[in-house]
């Protein structure tokens, strides 16, 4: 089966977000004050192919070594089956 | 409210809960006659941390007294964020290095980020200019992915560190060893420059001087940073990750603008930078120095999370924070200065009389502790030393001199990632930046000039720890003195040095004794070298279940080009020049990268150095050098005399036909530390030999871009394409790293 | 000739420039912080690399909003030179000043190295000192230097003409191997690598002075008519 | 009132995004053979304070201003309002 995979890689709480601290500013200076926080993170998507019952352990297994980074980062991800046309 | 979850003073003797913070119970009771009561939460947090080995060198202040600290040119010895030695026209040269071992260990890019991070703040707290970055870093062996993944984030991180803010990283080296998998060491020095005027000390004088908190805001990040540093690395340690820090280089590069703009400022009175142990050690240090006490309103500082009790903004080791102290009523121009910068400076408390630190929260008293009893009446501990069954056993050993392929062997060495090219590490760091860069990485010091002056500096960082392995005396010595030599051969004075302990548990006897021996070989290196001691750092319990890394003390050393026509290079300059080896072949390839090519492992005795030969002949070396008879200049270190002189061709149109210096085959090729080579003109040779009698005339370099090494019986041993060995040297690294999945 | 260096927070290669082009070009240059607005007393601009605003977004996003950027727009309008050297490329192509984006490179490594760059176009003002067809050495230093145009837009550099300098090898993913690229207008140019670090056979090269001479001289020239 | 706005930042089609090609890559040699592609996008997490009718225009400005580049990012957005307890 082939499956679309979007990946949400998020701050763990606590950690320091510098980019979000700039956009923030940024944006207050461009007159946007209303703006109370900004926080910036990633998304992946990804298309693979695997049998039903493997595409959540997979994804978790590459999503802890390599898409996000455990010590830092939480991470959870969404499944949808691409149906072919 | 968070404060009522905290357990009393009363609990905290009764269960014990010290000893979570690191501390025993004699140094608990320590704390409570200090206090003279109960320390609560907060306060026994703050002994904790201020006790830590991180902070308080416990364990190894009895070592480094013994550290040659004085001489004519050193302004600032240890004690302060960094070492100051005057380089003439009221100019000083600022430096220091610094471990971030632990941290990189369990998230490496931003580990070594903020290990860069911390050493600059030491730099310009002093009032200085940070003008350059050199690191030295220790893996495991590449095949291991782990080892490959804490690697490139290790590189990755300080390159995203100083590029960013700016600083040139010029230098420094790598050594792959199993000895560190699973605790690689990652070691920063920063080298800054000031004028003898605009030195500053990290003191809170004045009663009633406001006390000025400046950078980032205080987070739970790092809580307990310093004590996790002084801990062996465990499972657990996985579990402590939220010990790690996230560092911005943006807001650093700010504040390094405004703190020098505010170290020119006269009203100015002390500043120090919140580095491990942020809060407390800043303002506990502060005003122990200056014989005064703080008062700080924890309310007044910024948080960036909600609720944080006084343990946590006192622990916390949020990145690029800084401490000041002004003269009473300059604060409003201390604010807008750095509001200009885009930074908010924010008073947090003032300076007193009772010699005490006295935090308030919540309109409440959450702490009130001696200074003194914070900052310098940590214990100290003299821990029992054992001399390890394997050193006898390798003093035993006959001398290691194996016979081998030598052109084969050749090529292999230079494969070997501790002697490759380095290039895929410092291509990605800008070492440019600043353009004052006069020698780039890939030499054997980098020099970096001093606008408006002739002059330059020379620096390198070395550290053989193989020989420390073997002899912790002797391997110390080798560190220091090879650190001179990469300086000497670079056209530079050898000024002194700032060293990082990276070591085991010193609770066991045979790691304290390597600290013992090696302290010895290094102290006795610097006096004879008269390189003193300006600064430091020590990292202990670097171990991890399979043991303790090798015994590591890096050295950092400076020195001063006079004229940047003294400047050399390694790399041979024209074909016809002459080429001269310097030094002398034992026979013994113990410790060498060629036994651990033929063995997998150490072991053996190390060739005693004399260190008042060995200051001497450096010192004909740098007048040769300084008198401008010498074309390039190289030390023989890893992978022997071989593989200099191919270093000495790689980057070239070049090639050299050689005769072995005199002695067995195989050591005469590739015996570590022998000497050194250089390459000398038609013109220069008469110059030459009248400052270095003793150097032999070996060869010569070709326009063939082959290397022919010959015995003394004129038979040829190696004969080889320079571009062959080049190839396998500048690919190894990215060739290891790629290769597996 | 007087050049106003835009030093934004973040900034990093303003010294460089500075002294570029006051060291060893011989003219005027004075620092600007990002929040002047008036630069009419300045003859040419220079927007120097570094990481402005940490690079945190997009490289240049954010400096692109600061105040100075309205006086830069304003003098590139009046045909006075303005060049943006790595950061100040990418903080030109976010201001919309030169057509464009870019991406990280393609290894995702940061480079910092000598490369050789091909003059592409010497006919402008800041390369007429040069050859077209010479190969310089010059260093790049950054990580995010790969050069993004669609096809379309690629055409239309092309067909302009405003393609002034190329990798002599392929270094970072570039679109066309593309290292530096000039308005229209032919005043405004953005470039990766840094002329300004090759300006001392001390620090390596000295191929980059000339583009800074090129600018004087056409600056010369222009004002020897009116002056 | 209360938003909480994400913002999804993506590539235009046909921009090539090298982080996107390295980790496909990484993930390739580390044995998932059967991933066929990874995109990598960014996201922002706002918060702001503003009228219920001009909450999508404001973000809007925001992302055609600072937050993406037209040149090579294509956005989205979604809004969703805080109920404060
Ligand atoms: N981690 C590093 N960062 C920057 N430069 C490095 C690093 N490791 C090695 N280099 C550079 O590579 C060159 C060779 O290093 P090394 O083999 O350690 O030299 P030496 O044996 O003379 O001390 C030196 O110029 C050194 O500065
Ligand atoms: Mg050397």
């Amino acid at each position: 089966m082939t499956y679309d995979v979007t990946v949400y890689v998020t701050w763990k709480e606590g950690v320091l977000d510098p980019q979000g601290t700039a956009v923030t500013e940024s944006l207050h200076k461009l007159g946007y004050g209303e703006v109370e926080s900004v926080s910036i993170s990633r998304m992946l998507q990804l298309r693979l192919e695997a049998a039903p019952e493997e595409v959540e352990s997979k994804v978790t297994e590459m999503c802890e070594k390599l898409l996000a980074n455990p010590v830092i980062e939480d991470y959870r991800f969404e499944v949808e089956e691409v149906v072919s046309t | 409210m968070q404060l009522l979850r905290e357990p009393s003073a009363e609990m905290i003797e009764e269960q014990r809960l010290y000893e979570e913070m690191g501390m025993t119970a004699d140094e608990y009771q320590l704390a409570v006659k200090e206090l003279g009561r109960k320390p609560n939460y907060t306060e026994l947090g703050l002994f904790s941390v201020m006790w830590s080995e991180h902070c308080s060198y416990k364990n190894s202040k009895v070592l480094l007294k013994k550290f040659p600290v004085e001489g004519p040119r050193v302004l600032q010895g240890p004690g302060e964020g960094a070492g100051i030695i005057d380089i003439d026209d009221e100019q000083a040269v600022v430096f220091k290095i610094e471990s971030h071992n632990h941290p990189s260990a369990v998230e490496p890019y931003e580990g070594a980020a903020t290990g860069v991070g911390g050493i600059i703040r030491d730099v310009f707290s002093m009032g200085a200019r940070p003008v350059a970055l050199l690191n030295s870093l220790r893996f495991g062996e590449l095949k291991n992915p782990r080892v490959r993944y804490l690697f490139e984030g290790v590189v990755a991180g300080i390159a995203g560190y100083g590029n960013c803010i700016g600083i040139p990283t010029v230098g420094g080296e790598i050594q792959f060893d199993d000895g560190y998998e699973g605790n690689p060491l990652v070691n920063a020095m920063c080298v800054g420059l000031i004028d003898h005027k605009d030195i500053q000390k990290g003191q809170a004088k004045g009663i009633g001087n406001p006390v000025l908190y400046v950078g980032a805001s205080t987070g739970r990040d790092g809580i307990h940073g310093a004590t996790f540093a002084s801990e062996e690395l465990s499972e657990d340690s996985e579990a402590k990750r939220p010990a790690v820090q996230v560092g911005d280089p943006f807001m650093e590069k700010l504040l390094v603008e405004a703190c020098l703009e505010a170290t020119k400022h006269p009203k100015l009175v002390g500043i120090q930078d919140m580095g491990a142990a942020g809060l407390t050690s800043s303002s506990a240090e502060m005003a122990s120095k200056a014989g005064s006490g703080i008062r700080m309103n924890l309310d007044l500082v910024p948080q960036r999370e909600r609720n944080m009790t006084p343990y946590e903004m006192m622990l916390s080791e949020s990145q690029e924070r800084m401490l000041l102290v002004v003269e009473k009523g300059s604060e409003q121009e201390f604010i807008e200065m750095f509001e200009k910068w885009g930074l908010h400076a924010v008073e947090v408390g003032e300076v007193t009389d009772t010699k005490r630190l006295e935090l308030i929260h919540a309109g409440e008293t959450a702490a009130d502790v001696p200074v003194d009893a914070l900052a310098e009446e940590a214990p100290v501990y003299h821990k029992p030393s054992t001399e390890p069954e394997s050193f006898r056993a390798f003093q035993a050993q006959k001398p290691f001199l194996p016979e081998v392929d030598t052109a084969k062997t050749l090529e292999r060495l230079l494969e070997q990632p501790t002697i490759a090219s380095k290039e895929w590490v410092y291509g990605q760091y800008d070492y440019m930046v600043r353009t004052s860069t006069v020698v780039s990485p890939g030499s054997d010091a980098a020099v970096v000039r001093i606008r408006g002056t002739k002059k330059a500096l020379a620096m390198t960082t070395d550290c053989n720890s193989r020989y420390l392995f073997l002899d912790p005396y002797e391997g110390g010595k080798r560190a220091v003195t090879e650190a001179a030599r990469n300086i000497v051969v670079s056209g530079g004075e050898p000024l002194g040095v700032t060293d990082c302990l990276n070591y085991g548990s010193p609770d066991k006897p045979e790691i304290f004794w390597q600290l013992e021996r090696s302290t010895d070989g290094l102290s006795e290196a610097c006096r004879e070298l008269q390189t003193p001691v300006v600064g430091g750092n020590v990292s202990l319990y670097n171990e991890t279940a399979n043991g303790a890394v090798y015994p590591t003390p890096v050295i950092g050393m400076v020195g001063l080009i006079h004229d940047l026509d003294h400047v050399t290079t390694q790399q041979a300059k024209a074909a016809g020049d002459a080429v001269y080896f310097l030094g002398q072949v034992h026979g013994e390839l113990s410790g060498s990268e060629l036994q651990k090519l033929l063995q997998g492992s150490y072991s053996g005795r190390v060739v005693p150095i004399d260190l008042r030969e060995e200051k001497e002949q450096q010192q004909q070396v740098l007048k040769a050098i300084q008198a401008g008879a010498v074309n390039s200049a190289h030390d023989i270190s890893e992978g022997g005399m071989a593989c200099a002189a191919a270093e000495k061709l790689f980057g070239t149109a070049f090639g050299a036909e050689l005769t072995l210096p005199d002695g067995p085959v195989t050591a005469a090729l590739f015996e570590e530390g022998t000497g050194y080579l250089f390459t000398v003109s038609a013109e220069q040779k008469e110059q030459f030999a009248a400052y270095l009698p003793d150097a032999e005339e070996i060869g010569t370099i070709t326009d063939d871009q082959q290397l022919t090494l010959r015995n003394r019986s004129g038979e040829t041993i190696i004969s080889t394409e320079i571009r062959n060995l080049e190839e396998k040297w500048r690919g190894a690294i990215a060739c290891a790293l790629k290769s597996k999945g | 000739m007087k050049f106003a260096v835009i030093v934004f927070p973040g900034s990093n290669c303003d010294l460089d420039m500075y002294h570029a082009v006051t060291d060893a070009v011989g003219e005027q240059a004075e620092y600007v912080w990002h929040t002047e607005t008036d630069l009419d007393r300045f003859d040419g601009i220079l927007l120097p690399g570094g990481f402005s605003y940490g690079d945190y977004l997009r490289a240049g996003a954010i400096a692109r909003f600061s105040p100075v950027m309205e006086s830069v727009k304003q003098a590139a309008a009046e045909g006075k030179p303005v060049l943006g050297v790595c950061n100040g490329f990418q903080i030109l192509l976010e201001s919309g000043l030169l057509p464009g984006a870019m991406r990280r490179n393609e290894d995702l490594h940061f480079i910092c190295r000598t490369v050789p760059l091909q003059v592409k176009k010497a006919d402008t003002m800041f390369t007429s000192a040069y050859e077209a067809g010479e190969t310089l050495q010059i260093p790049v230093a950054h990580g995010e230097g790969n050069y993004y145009c669609s096809e379309t837009q690629l055409e239309e550099l092309k067909q302009n003409d405003q393609i002034v300098f190329t990798y002599g090898a392929a270094l970072n993913g570039s679109v066309a191997d593309i290292a530096g690229i000039v308005n229209e207008a032919g005043n405004v140019l953005g470039m990766m690598p840094h002329p300004e670090r090759a300006v001392e056979a001390l620090t390596g090269s000295e191929d980059g002075r000339r583009l800074f001479e090129s600018i004087v001289r056409q600056w010369r020239e222009k004002h020897a008519v009116t002056s």
